[in-house]
C-alpha cells in the first residue's frame, strides 16, 4: 500500500520548462495530418517530406522532454502539463491534460523514434503511389492519436487516443481501396475492435460510478477502498479492450487480415506500436490489476493462450506478412504474460515491448524491402536465396531474427529470458505451467522465424520468371540499419544493470530482486532455441520447398512422412505442432471468426425480422401504439395495486 | 356518479381506439378519433363537477376548439391522398415500409 | 334535510338519464365502428355526440352542452359529411379484414385497455362531489369560463389562433387551384362554344332516371346512354358499379330503367286518355 | 346593474409579460406577417418577402433568447402561469431557433430544382395541372408561414406549465408538420402517404395525451405541473387515476419523440417527407418533445420518479436497441437516419431518467449535438442527386467519396458524431447523459446504451465503406452545390468538430442552463 501512495502518479506536479512544451509532441503530427488532409493535392509534392519533418519535430521534442527529465530526482519526474479543461459535465471533470512520466516518456520515444524512421522508409516504399501525401496524412495523424493515447492522465482522453489509432488503423488498412479484401480487412478491425472499445468504455463508465473521477490520480488513489468485485470487474473490462487493441485471444482474428495495408502501416502500427496499445493499458493500471489476483491471472491465462496460438499461426503461413503478424501475437501475448505477472514482470513486459518495436518494425520494413523488389509478391514460396541480391535487408533482417528468436546477447534474449525467468519466479503450479509454456513458444518461435529466414534468403531461387530482385533504395535501406541497431543493442542497454528497471521504478515500484543475467532457464532456453532452428534447417533448408504448398493444408500422408523420417526431436515437436496447427487455424477461422460473423448475422437477421413489423399499414402501427399504451398503463398500475 | 362517467368515458374511448385499429376508410379512422376526444371530453367535464373547478369545462372547450382546426387539416389531408389514388382505404397507402 | 331529498331526487333522476343514454351511445359507438357504409357511422357518431350533450348539460355545464350541439355536431360533423359526400356518400367499406390477426389482437387490446383502465377506477377513491354551485354563483356558467379563459388561460387561448390560421392555410394549400393560364372572358367563352361542335347545353343527368342522382347518365332518344349527361369527374371517380344499379352495368341499367318508364308512362298515358275519356 | 357590467368590472384584465414572451411572439408574429403577404403581395416577391421574414424573425427571436438569458433576471412562470420561462427552457428554445435557422436554409433552397416543395399541393400528381405549374414555375410560398407557426409550436412546448397550454402547443407544432410533410416535390404519392400516416397517428397519440391529462386533472384538480406535483406529495388518494393518467400521457409525449413502441411513424414520415422538413422534425421536433418530457417529468412528476422509472428503463431500452438493430438492413439513407434518430431518443431517454441535475444538462448538451448533426446529414442528402431527385438508395452513394471526397468526407464525421466516436459531438454528448444515468443509478441502462451504439456503429461504417471503398456506379448521382445547403452542411459539421474538441463553453452552457432547474 506504501508504494501505491508513494506513486508519484498521484501527486504529480505541473509541469516547467521543456516540458510545458510537451503539447508539441502531438501538435506537430497532428498540424501535419491537419494541412496536408485539408491542402489536398496542392501539398502533393512536399506532403511527405512535412509529414517525415512533423515526425521528427515530435521525437526532437521527445528526446528534449526526457533530458530534461533525467535531470531531475527519481521520484519528482511525473508531471503534468494542463491544457485545457476538456468535459466538465456536473460533479465530472475531465482535463485534457498530459502525464509525462517515465513509462509515458518511454513510450514517446519509442512511438517518435521508430516512427519517424518508418515515416523516411514510407518515401521510398509509396514513392510510386499517387496517393502518397493522403498515406502520409494518415501516419501522422495516428503518430498524434498515440501520442495522447500513452500521455494521456485519465481514461476518458486515453479513450480519445484509444479510439483516435483505430481510426487512423482503419483508414491505413484500407488505403488501398481498390482491393476489396483491403476494404473488409478495414472493416472486420474496425468492429472487433468496437468489441474491445465497449469494454474499455464500460470500464471507464464503471469507475465513474464508483470513484466519481476517471484521472488515473483519483482511480489508483482510491482503487484500495472499492470492494473486490468492483476492482475485479473494471480489471477485466480493461483487459477485453486489451484484447480487442493488441489482438489477443479471442479478440485476435482482425490483426492477420490487417496486413492487407501497406507494408509500413504494418510495420508501425500493427507491430511496433498501435498493438501495443493493450499491454501499456494493463500496466498504466497496475495499482487496479495489482488488487484483483483474479483479473491478473486471467490476464496471464490470455497472454500464454496467445503466444502459442500466435505462434503456431505464425508457423502455417506462407504470406511473410502474415507469418510476421502471428509472431506479433505471440510476442505482445509475452508481453501480456509479463505484465499480468506482476512487478516483477512489468520491466520485462515494456522492455520487451520496446526491443520487439525495434525488431518486428526492422523484420517488417525487412519484409516491405523484400515485396519491394520481388513486384508486390509476398508468397515466400517463391522467394529463396536473395541474400545475395538484397546483402543490406538479408544482414539487418537476419540481425532481426537473431534478436527475436532470443539469440544471446541480443535484445530478444535479455527480454524474453527474462519474462520466461519472471513466469517460474512466480512460483506453485501456475507458474511452471507458465514459464513451461513461454519456454515451448520461445521453441517455436525459433522454428518459425528459421523457416521464414531460410525461405526468403536461402536454398535455391523460386522466383518468378519477370522478377528481378534489387536492393531498395538508401532512403529504405538506412531505418533498416537504423532499426537493426536498435535489435542489437536495445536489450542489453534496457536490462543490464537493472537501468530500466529504475527508470521506471517511480511509475511501477522498485524490482524486488536484482536481474540476474544467467538463470537456470537460461540453458533451456537455448536448447530449445536451437532445436526450432535446426528442425526448421531439416526441412526448409536440406529439402527444395515446393512452390506451391503441398495440397490440402496438412494432408495425412505427406505429414506422416515427414514425422517418420525426421529426427526425434522433430516427431516431438512437429507432430503436435502440426495438429494443434491445424486446430488453431481451424480454431482462428472457424470458431472465432464464426463466432464475430454469428453475431453479426444473428444481429442481421433480428433486423430483418423485426423491421419486417413495419408492414407499412397504419392500422397495424396504430395496434403496436395500442398495445403499447396498454401495457405502459398496465405496467404502472399493476405495480401499486 | 362522476365514477359512472369515468368508465363510460373509458369505454367510448377505448371503442374510438379499436375502431382505429380496425376500419380502413380515412375518414372513418378520422371519426373514431373524434370519438376519443370526445369521450375524453366527457372525462373532463364529470371531473370538473367533482372538483367544483370550471378548468375541466375549459380544457373541454379547447378540445372542441382545437379539434375543429384539426378537422380542416386532416380533411384536407384525406381529400388530397383521395384525389391522388381514388381511394380512401389506409391500407392502400402503404408504399413506406421495412 | 330538504336539500338531501333534493339531492337524491336529482341523484335518481340523473341515474335514469345516465343509464339511458350510455346505453344508447355505448350502442351507437359501437355501431359506428362496425357499419359498412360510413355516412351511418357519421350519423351515428352525430348520436354519440347529442348523448354527450346532454351529459355535459347535467354536468353542470351548459355552455359546453350548447357548443357541443352547435359547433362539434353542428358544424364539425357537418365537415366530415361534407367530405364523406364528395368522396361517395355510397361508398361503403369492405368489413372482410386483410391483415392477418388484426381484428383479433385489435379486441384483445381494446379489452385489455380498456379492463385495466376500470379496474383502475374501481381503485381509485374519488373525493366527493363538490358541484359547480359555488363557481357558477357569481354571474352564471358563461361568466365563469370567461373568467378563467381571459385570465388563466389567456394565453392557450391567444394561441389558438395559430391554429386556425394553420388550419385555414392548409386547407388552402391543398384544396385551392392556382390560375396558371389568364382566366376565360366570356366574350372568348362563348366565341369557342360556337366554334364547337355542340352549341347546345349538354344534357342534364338523370333524365327518366327514378332517383335524382348525378351519376345516372341520361338517355337519349333512341335509348341509349348519353356519356356526355355525366361529369367527368364523377365518371371517373366510379370504378365499380353504383348500388344503385343492382349490380348491372350503366348502359343496361339504363335500359331496364328507360323499358321501366316507357311502361310507366304509357300507362299513364291510357289511364289519362280514360279520364279524358269520361269526362267527355 | 346588469349581470354583463357586474361581470366585466370582476374580470381582471389578465398580465402578460411580453418581454419573456417575446421570442414565442415575434416567431408566431412573423408566420402571421407571412400568411399576410401571402394574400396581398404579387407572386414574383412572395419568396423572397417569405424568406426574409422568416429570416427576420427567427434571427430576432434568437437576439431575444440570448438577451433574455443573458439578462439575469430571475426566472419565474409567466403569462399567468402558463408558460415558465427558466433556464433550461431557454436552452432548449435557442437551440429550437438555431436548428431551425439551419433547417430553413433548406427549405428555401433554389438552386437543386425551382423549389424543394410541389409546384402546386391541390393538383393530382403525374396530372397535366401539375405538369403545367411545373412548367410556370410557381413555388408554394406557404411552406414558409407554416414552418415558423411549426416553430412557434416548438417553442412553446417545452415551456408550457400547465397540461393545456402543453396540449394547444403540440397542435399548433404538428399541424403545420402534417401539412408540410405531404409537400414534397418529388415522389409525391410518397410524400402525401407520410401525411396522411403521421396524421392519423399524431391525432391518435393526441388523444391519448389528452386522456392522460383528463385522468391527471381528476386526480389533481388542476392542470398546472406544480399543482399535480403538490397533490402527488400530499397522498390525495385516487393513486390509480394518477397512475394511469402519467402512462397515457406519456405515450403522447413519447410517440412525439419516436420511442419504441411509439416509433412506428418515424421510418415512415422521414422517408416521404420533403428532406428539409426531415431534418426540421429530426432536429427542432425532437428537442421540443424531448425539452417537453424533461419539463413533465422533472417538475410535474419527479416525486414519482419511483413508479415511471422502471417502465422508462422498458422504453429506453428497447429504444435504444430497435433504432440500432432494424437500422442495420435498412437501404433507404433517409430511412436508415430515421431508425438512427429512433436509437438516439434512447440515449436521450436515459438522461430523463437519471433525474438529477447533470442528467438536465447532459440531455440539453445532447439534444443541441444531436441537432447540428442531424441537420447537417440531412443537407448532405439534398445535395447528392440524381434524375429523380434526391439519391436515396444507399446503392446510389457507393463510391462518392472518390467522386467527392470533400461532401462524403463530412457525411462519414455525421455518421462518426452519430456512432458516437470521441472528438465528435456525440461522444460528448452520449458520455454526458450515460455518466448522468450512471451517477442516477442507472448503469445497466448505460451498459445497453454502450452495447447499441456499438451495434449502431456497424452501419454507419458500412455506409463509409460503401461511400470510400467500393466502386462508383457510372451513372452515379451527381453533388450539386448550393450556397444555402453547403453553408448548412458546413454549420452542422463545425459545430459537430467543435463540441467534440472543446465541448467546454456549451457544457458550461448547458450546466448553468440546468442550474436553475425548471420553474414550478
Amino acid at each position: 500500500m506504501t508504494t501505491l501512495l508513494a506513486d508519484p502518479q498521484l501527486h504529480a506536479q505541473a509541469a516547467q520548462g521543456v516540458q510545458s512544451a510537451a503539447w508539441l509532441l502531438i501538435a506537430f503530427p497532428l498540424a501535419g495530418a491537419a494541412i496536408l488532409l485539408l491542402g489536398g493535392r496542392r501539398t502533393d509534392k512536399w506532403g511527405h517530406l512535412l509529414g517525415v519533418a512533423m515526425s521528427l519535430a515530435s521525437f526532437v521534442v521527445g528526446v528534449a522532454v526526457f533530458v530534461s527529465m533525467l535531470g531531475q530526482p527519481g521520484t519528482g519526474r511525473s508531471r503534468v502539463v494542463h491544457l485545457y479543461q476538456w468535459v466538465s459535465v456536473g460533479s465530472f471533470k475531465a482535463d485534457m491534460n498530459l502525464l509525462i512520466d517515465p513509462l509515458s516518456i518511454s513510450f514517446v520515444l519509442l512511438i517518435t523514434g521508430v516512427g519517424s524512421l518508418i515515416h523516411i522508409y514510407s518515401i521510398g516504399y509509396m514513392s510510386h503511389d499517387p496517393d502518397r501525401r493522403r498515406f502520409f496524412a494518415y501516419l501522422n495523424l495516428f503518430v498524434a492519436a498515440m501520442l495522447l493515447l500513452v500521455l494521456a492522465d485519465n481514461y476518458l482522453s486515453l479513450y480519445v487516443g484509444w479510439e483516435g489509432v483505430g481510426l487512423a488503423s482503419y483508414l491505413l488498412i484500407g488505403f488501398w481501396q481498390h482491393k476489396p479484401s483491403a476494404a473488409a480487412a478495414a472493416k472486420k478491425a474496425f468492429i472487433v475492435n468496437r468489441v474491445g472499445d465497449f469494454g474499455l468504455s464500460v470500464a471507464i463508465m464503471l469507475m465513474f460510478a464508483t470513484f466519481g473521477s476517471v484521472s488515473f490520480q483519483d482511480v489508483f488513489g482510491h482503487a484500495s477502498q472499492a470492494s473486490h468485485g468492483t476492482i475485479t470487474a473494471i480489471g477485466l473490462l480493461l483487459l477485453l479492450g486489451a484484447c480487442g487493441k493488441s489482438a489477443q485471444l479471442p479478440l485476435q482474428s482482425w490483426l492477420l487480415d490487417a496486413m492487407e495495408g501497406p507494408t509500413p502501416v504494418s510495420a508501425l502500427i500493427h507491430a511496433a506500436t498501435m498493438v501495443t496499445a493493450g499491454v501499456y493499458l494493463v500496466v498504466r493500471s497496475h495499482a487496479i490489476f495489482e488488487l484483483s489476483p483474479e483479473a491478473r491471472l486471467l490476464v496471464m491465462i490470455v497472454g500464454a493462450a496467445t503466444l502459442i496460438a500466435g505462434a503456431i499461426i505464425g508457423c502455417a503461413k506462407d504470406d511473410i506478412k502474415k507469418a510476421l503478424a502471428g509472431s506479433t501475437m505471440s510476442q505482445i501475448g509475452y508481453m501480456m504474460l509479463a505484465a499480468g505477472i506482476g512487478k516483477a514482470g512489468y520491466v520485462f513486459a515494456i522492455a520487451h515491448l520496446i526491443a520487439h518495436g525495434f525488431f518486428k518494425a526492422g523484420l517488417f520494413l525487412g519484409a516491405g524491402s523484400i515485396m519491394h523488389g520481388m513486384n508486390d509478391d509476398v508468397d515466400m514460396r517463391k522467394f529463396g536465396g536473395l541474400r545475395k541480391v538484397m546483402p543490406i535487408t538479408f544482414a539487418t533482417f537476419g540481425l532481426g531474427y537473431l534478436a527475436i528468436i532470443g539469440f544471446p546477447g541480443l535484445s530478444g534474449w535479455w527480454t524474453k529470458d527474462g519474462i520466461i525467468d519472471a513466469a517460474f519466479e512466480k512460483g506453485g503450479t501456475s507458474g511452471q505451467i507458465l514459464g513451461w509454456t513461454a519456454l515451448i513458444g520461445a521453441g517455436i518461435t525459433a522454428y518459425y522465424m528459421s523457416r521464414v529466414m531460410f525461405m526468403t534468403f536461402f536454398g535455391e531461387r523460386r522466383w518468378d520468371e519477370d522478377v528481378h530482385p534489387h536492393e531498395s533504395p538508401q532512403v529504405m535501406t538506412i531505418p533498416l540499419i537504423l532499426l537493426a541497431l536498435g535489435s542489437i543493442a536495445a536489450g542489453a542497454f534496457l536490462i543490464a544493470g537493472d537501468r530500466f528497471a529504475n527508470f521506471l521504478a517511480p511509475v511501477i515500484g522498485a524490482p524486488q530482486v536484482a536481474h540476474k543475467l544467467i538463470t537456470p532457464y537460461t540453458g533451456v532456453v537455448f536448447v530449445l532455441m536451437v532445436a526450432g532452428v535446426a528442425i526448421a534447417y531439416v526441412q526448409y533448408l536440406r529439402r527444395p520447398v515446393p512452390r506451391t504448398a503441398p495440397a490440402g493444408s496438412f494432408p495425412v500422408v505427406a505429414a506422416r512422412k515427414d514425422l517418420y523420417g525426421d529426427a526425434l526431436n522433430e516427431s516431438l515437436l512437429m507432430r503436435p505442432g502440426q495438429w494443434l496447427t491445424r486446430l488453431t487455424v481451424y480454431f482462428d477461422s472457424r470458431t472465432v471468426d464464426g463466432l464475430v460473423n454469428g453475431v453479426a448475422a444473428f444481429v442481421g437477421g433480428t433486423s430483418g425480422r423485426v423491421r419486417r413489423l413495419q408492414t407499412g399499414y397504419v392500422r397495424s402501427y396504430a395496434l403496436s401504439m395500442f398495445f403499447g399504451a396498454a401495457l405502459i398503463v398496465g405496467a404502472l398500475l399493476l405495480v401499486r395495486l | 356518479m362522476t365514477g359512472h362517467y369515468l368508465v363510460l368515458s373509458a369505454i367510448l374511448f377505448t371503442i374510438g381506439g379499436v375502431g382505429v385499429l380496425i376500419r380502413r376508410n380515412a375518414i372513418v379512422i378520422f371519426m373514431c378519433v373524434e370519438l376519443m376526444l370526445n369521450a375524453t371530453n366527457l372525462a373532463f367535464v364529470s371531473f370538473s363537477r367533482m372538483h367544483g373547478t370550471l378548468d375541466g369545462q375549459i380544457i373541454a372547450f379547447f378540445v372542441m376548439v382545437v379539434a375543429a382546426a384539426e378537422v380542416v387539416v386532416g380533411l384536407a389531408i384525406i381529400m388530397a391522398i383521395f384525389r391522388s389514388r381514388k381511394s380512401s382505404s389506409v391500407d392502400d397507402a402503404n408504399l413506406l415500409k421495412y | 334535510m330538504s336539500g338531501v331529498v333534493a339531492a337524491g331526487a336529482h341523484q335518481t333522476g340523473e341515474s335514469v338519464i345516465f343509464w339511458v343514454l350510455a346505453v344508447a351511445s355505448v350502442a351507437a359507438a359501437l355501431g359506428m365502428i362496425l357499419v359498412r357504409k360510413v355516412v351511418y357511422s357519421a350519423l351515428l357518431l352525430a348520436v354519440v355526440m347529442l348523448s354527450l350533450a346532454v351529459f355535459y348539460a347535467v354536468n353542470e355545464a351548459p355552455f359546453l352542452a350548447f357548443v357541443q350541439v352547435i359547433v362539434y355536431t353542428g358544424a364539425v360533423l357537418m365537415l366530415f359529411l361534407f367530405v364523406v359526400m364528395v368522396v361517395g356518400v355510397s361508398s361503403t367499406e369492405s368489413m372482410v379484414e386483410t391483415i392477418r390477426g388484426q381484428r383479433v389482437a385489435a379486441a384483445v387490446a381494446g379489452i385489455a385497455f380498456v379492463a385495466l383502465l376500470i379496474l383502475g377506477f374501481g381503485h381509485a377513491t374519488l373525493p366527493a362531489t363538490t358541484g359547480l354551485k359555488d363557481a357558477n354563483a357569481a354571474g352564471g356558467n358563461v361568466l365563469g369560463l370567461a373568467r378563467l379563459i381571459f385570465t388563466k388561460y389567456v394565453f392557450a387561448f391567444e394561441v389558438t389562433s395559430a391554429l386556425l390560421i394553420t388550419a385555414a392555410l392548409g386547407a388552402m394549400v391543398l384544396a385551392h387551384r392556382e390560375r396558371i393560364t389568364p382566366k376565360p372572358t366570356q366574350r372568348q367563352l362563348s366565341e369557342a362554344r360556337i366554334r364547337s361542335d355542340r352549341v347546345s347545353p349538354l344534357p342534364p343527368p338523370g333524365t327518366y332516371a327514378r332517383h335524382n342522382a348525378v351519376d345516372m347518365p341520361a338517355l337519349l332518344p333512341d335509348g341509349t346512354v348519353s356519356e356526355l349527361s355525366v361529369s367527368p369527374v364523377i365518371a371517373r371517380r366510379r370504378g365499380g358499379t353504383h348500388e344503385d344499379l343492382h349490380g348491372e352495368l350503366p348502359e343496361v341499367a339504363a335500359k331496364h330503367e328507360a323499358t321501366t318508364l316507357r311502361a310507366v308512362v304509357e300507362r299513364q298515358v291510357e289511364v289519362d286518355s280514360k279520364v279524358e275519356e269520361k269526362e267527355k | 346593474m346588469t349581470p354583463g357590467i357586474i361581470a366585466a368590472a370582476d374580470i381582471p384584465a389578465p398580465h402578460l409579460e411580453y418581454g419573456r414572451l417575446a421570442p414565442i411572439l415575434i416567431v408566431l408574429g412573423a408566420a402571421s406577417v407571412g400568411v399576410l403577404i401571402e394574400a396581398f403581395a404579387p407572386r414574383e416577391y412572395r419568396y423572397w418577402a417569405q424568406v426574409q421574414v422568416a429570416l427576420l424573425g427567427l434571427v430576432g427571436a434568437f437576439a431575444w433568447t440570448i438577451a433574455l438569458s443573458m439578462s439575469g433576471t430571475p426566472h419565474h412562470v409567466a403569462a399567468m402561469g402558463a408558460i415558465g420561462i427558466d433556464g433550461p427552457t431557454l436552452f432548449i428554445q435557442g437551440t429550437i431557433l438555431v436548428l431551425a435557422l439551419l433547417s430553413l436554409l433548406l427549405v428555401a433552397e433554389r438552386r437543386h430544382e425551382a423549389s424543394p416543395f410541389t409546384a402546386q399541393a391541390s393538383s393530382v400528381p403525374g396530372s397535366a395541372e401539375e405538369r403545367e405549374s411545373l412548367v410556370a414555375g410557381i413555388t408554394q410560398t406557404e411552406v414558409f408561414p407554416l414552418l415558423l407557426f411549426a416553430v412557434g409550436g416548438m417553442l412553446i412546448f417545452p415551456a408550457a406549465n400547465d397540461l393545456l397550454t402543453m396540449f394547444v402547443a403540440l397542435e399548433v407544432l404538428s399541424l403545420p408538420l402534417y401539412l408540410l410533410c405531404g409537400l414534397a416535390r418529388r415522389r409525391r404519392l410518397l410524400s402525401q402517404e407520410a401525411a396522411v400516416k403521421y396524421f392519423l397517428l399524431g391525432a391518435f397519440s393526441s388523444a391519448f395525451f389528452l386522456y392522460g391529462t383528463a385522468l391527471l386533472y381528476g386526480y389533481a384538480g388542476s392542470v398546472r405541473l406544480s399543482d399535480i406535483s403538490a397533490a402527488i406529495s400530499k397522498q390525495a388518494g385516487g393513486e390509480p387515476l394518477l397512475l394511469a393518467g402519467v402512462a397515457l400521457l406519456s405515450v403522447g409525449l413519447l410517440f412525439k419523440m419516436g420511442a419504441v413502441p411509439f416509433h412506428v411513424w418515424k421510418p415512415d414520415v422521414y422517408q416521404g417527407a420533403p428532406t428539409a422538413i426531415t431534418a426540421l422534425m429530426a432536429s427542432c421536433t425532437l428537442v421540443s418533445a424531448v425539452g417537453g418530457i424533461l419539463r413533465v417529468f422533472y417538475v410535474g412528476f419527479e416525486t414519482l420518479r419511483w413508479d415511471w422509472r422502471p417502465m422508462m428503463w422498458a422504453v429506453a431500452i428497447l429504444t435504444m436497441l430497435v433504432g440500432a438493430i432494424v437500422a442495420i438492413t435498412q437501404t433507404d439513407v433517409k430511412r436508415m437516419l430515421a431508425y438512427s434518430s429512433v436509437a438516439h431518443g434512447g440515449f436521450l431517454l436515459t438522461g430523463v431518467i437519471a433525474t438529477n441535475k447533470a442528467g438536465l444538462s447532459g440531455t440539453l448538451f445532447y439534444l443541441a449535438a444531436y441537432g447540428f448533426t442531424t441537420v447537417g446529414a440531412f443537407a448532405v442528402i439534398t445535395m447528392v442527386r440524381d434524375a429523380g431527385g434526391e439519391a436515396g438508395h444507399l446503392s446510389r452513394w457507393a463510391g462518392l467519396g472518390k467522386r467527392e471526397p470533400l461532401l462524403a468526407g463530412t457525411f462519414a464525421l455525421f455518421l462518426l458524431a452519430f456512432a458516437g466516436i470521441p472528438l465528435t459531438s456525440g461522444f460528448t454528448g452520449k458520455f454526458a447523459v450515460f455518466q448522468a444515468a450512471v451517477a442516477g443509478g442507472a448503469t445497466p441502462l448505460v451498459i445497453v446504451g454502450v452495447l447499441s451504439s456499438a451495434i449502431a456503429a456497424f452501419f454507419y461504417v458500412r455506409v463509409i465503406v460503401l461511400m470510400f471503398f467500393s466502386d462508383p456506379a457510372a451513372d452515379g448521382p451527381a453533388v450539386v452545390f448550393s450556397p444555402t445547403s453547403t453553408a448548412a452542411v458546413a454549420v452542422g459539421a463545425l459545430v459537430t468538430v467543435v463540441l467534440g474538441v472543446i465541448p467546454g463553453p456549451a457544457l458550461h452552457l448547458a450546466q448553468s442552463a440546468a442550474n436553475q432547474l425548471f420553474v414550478r
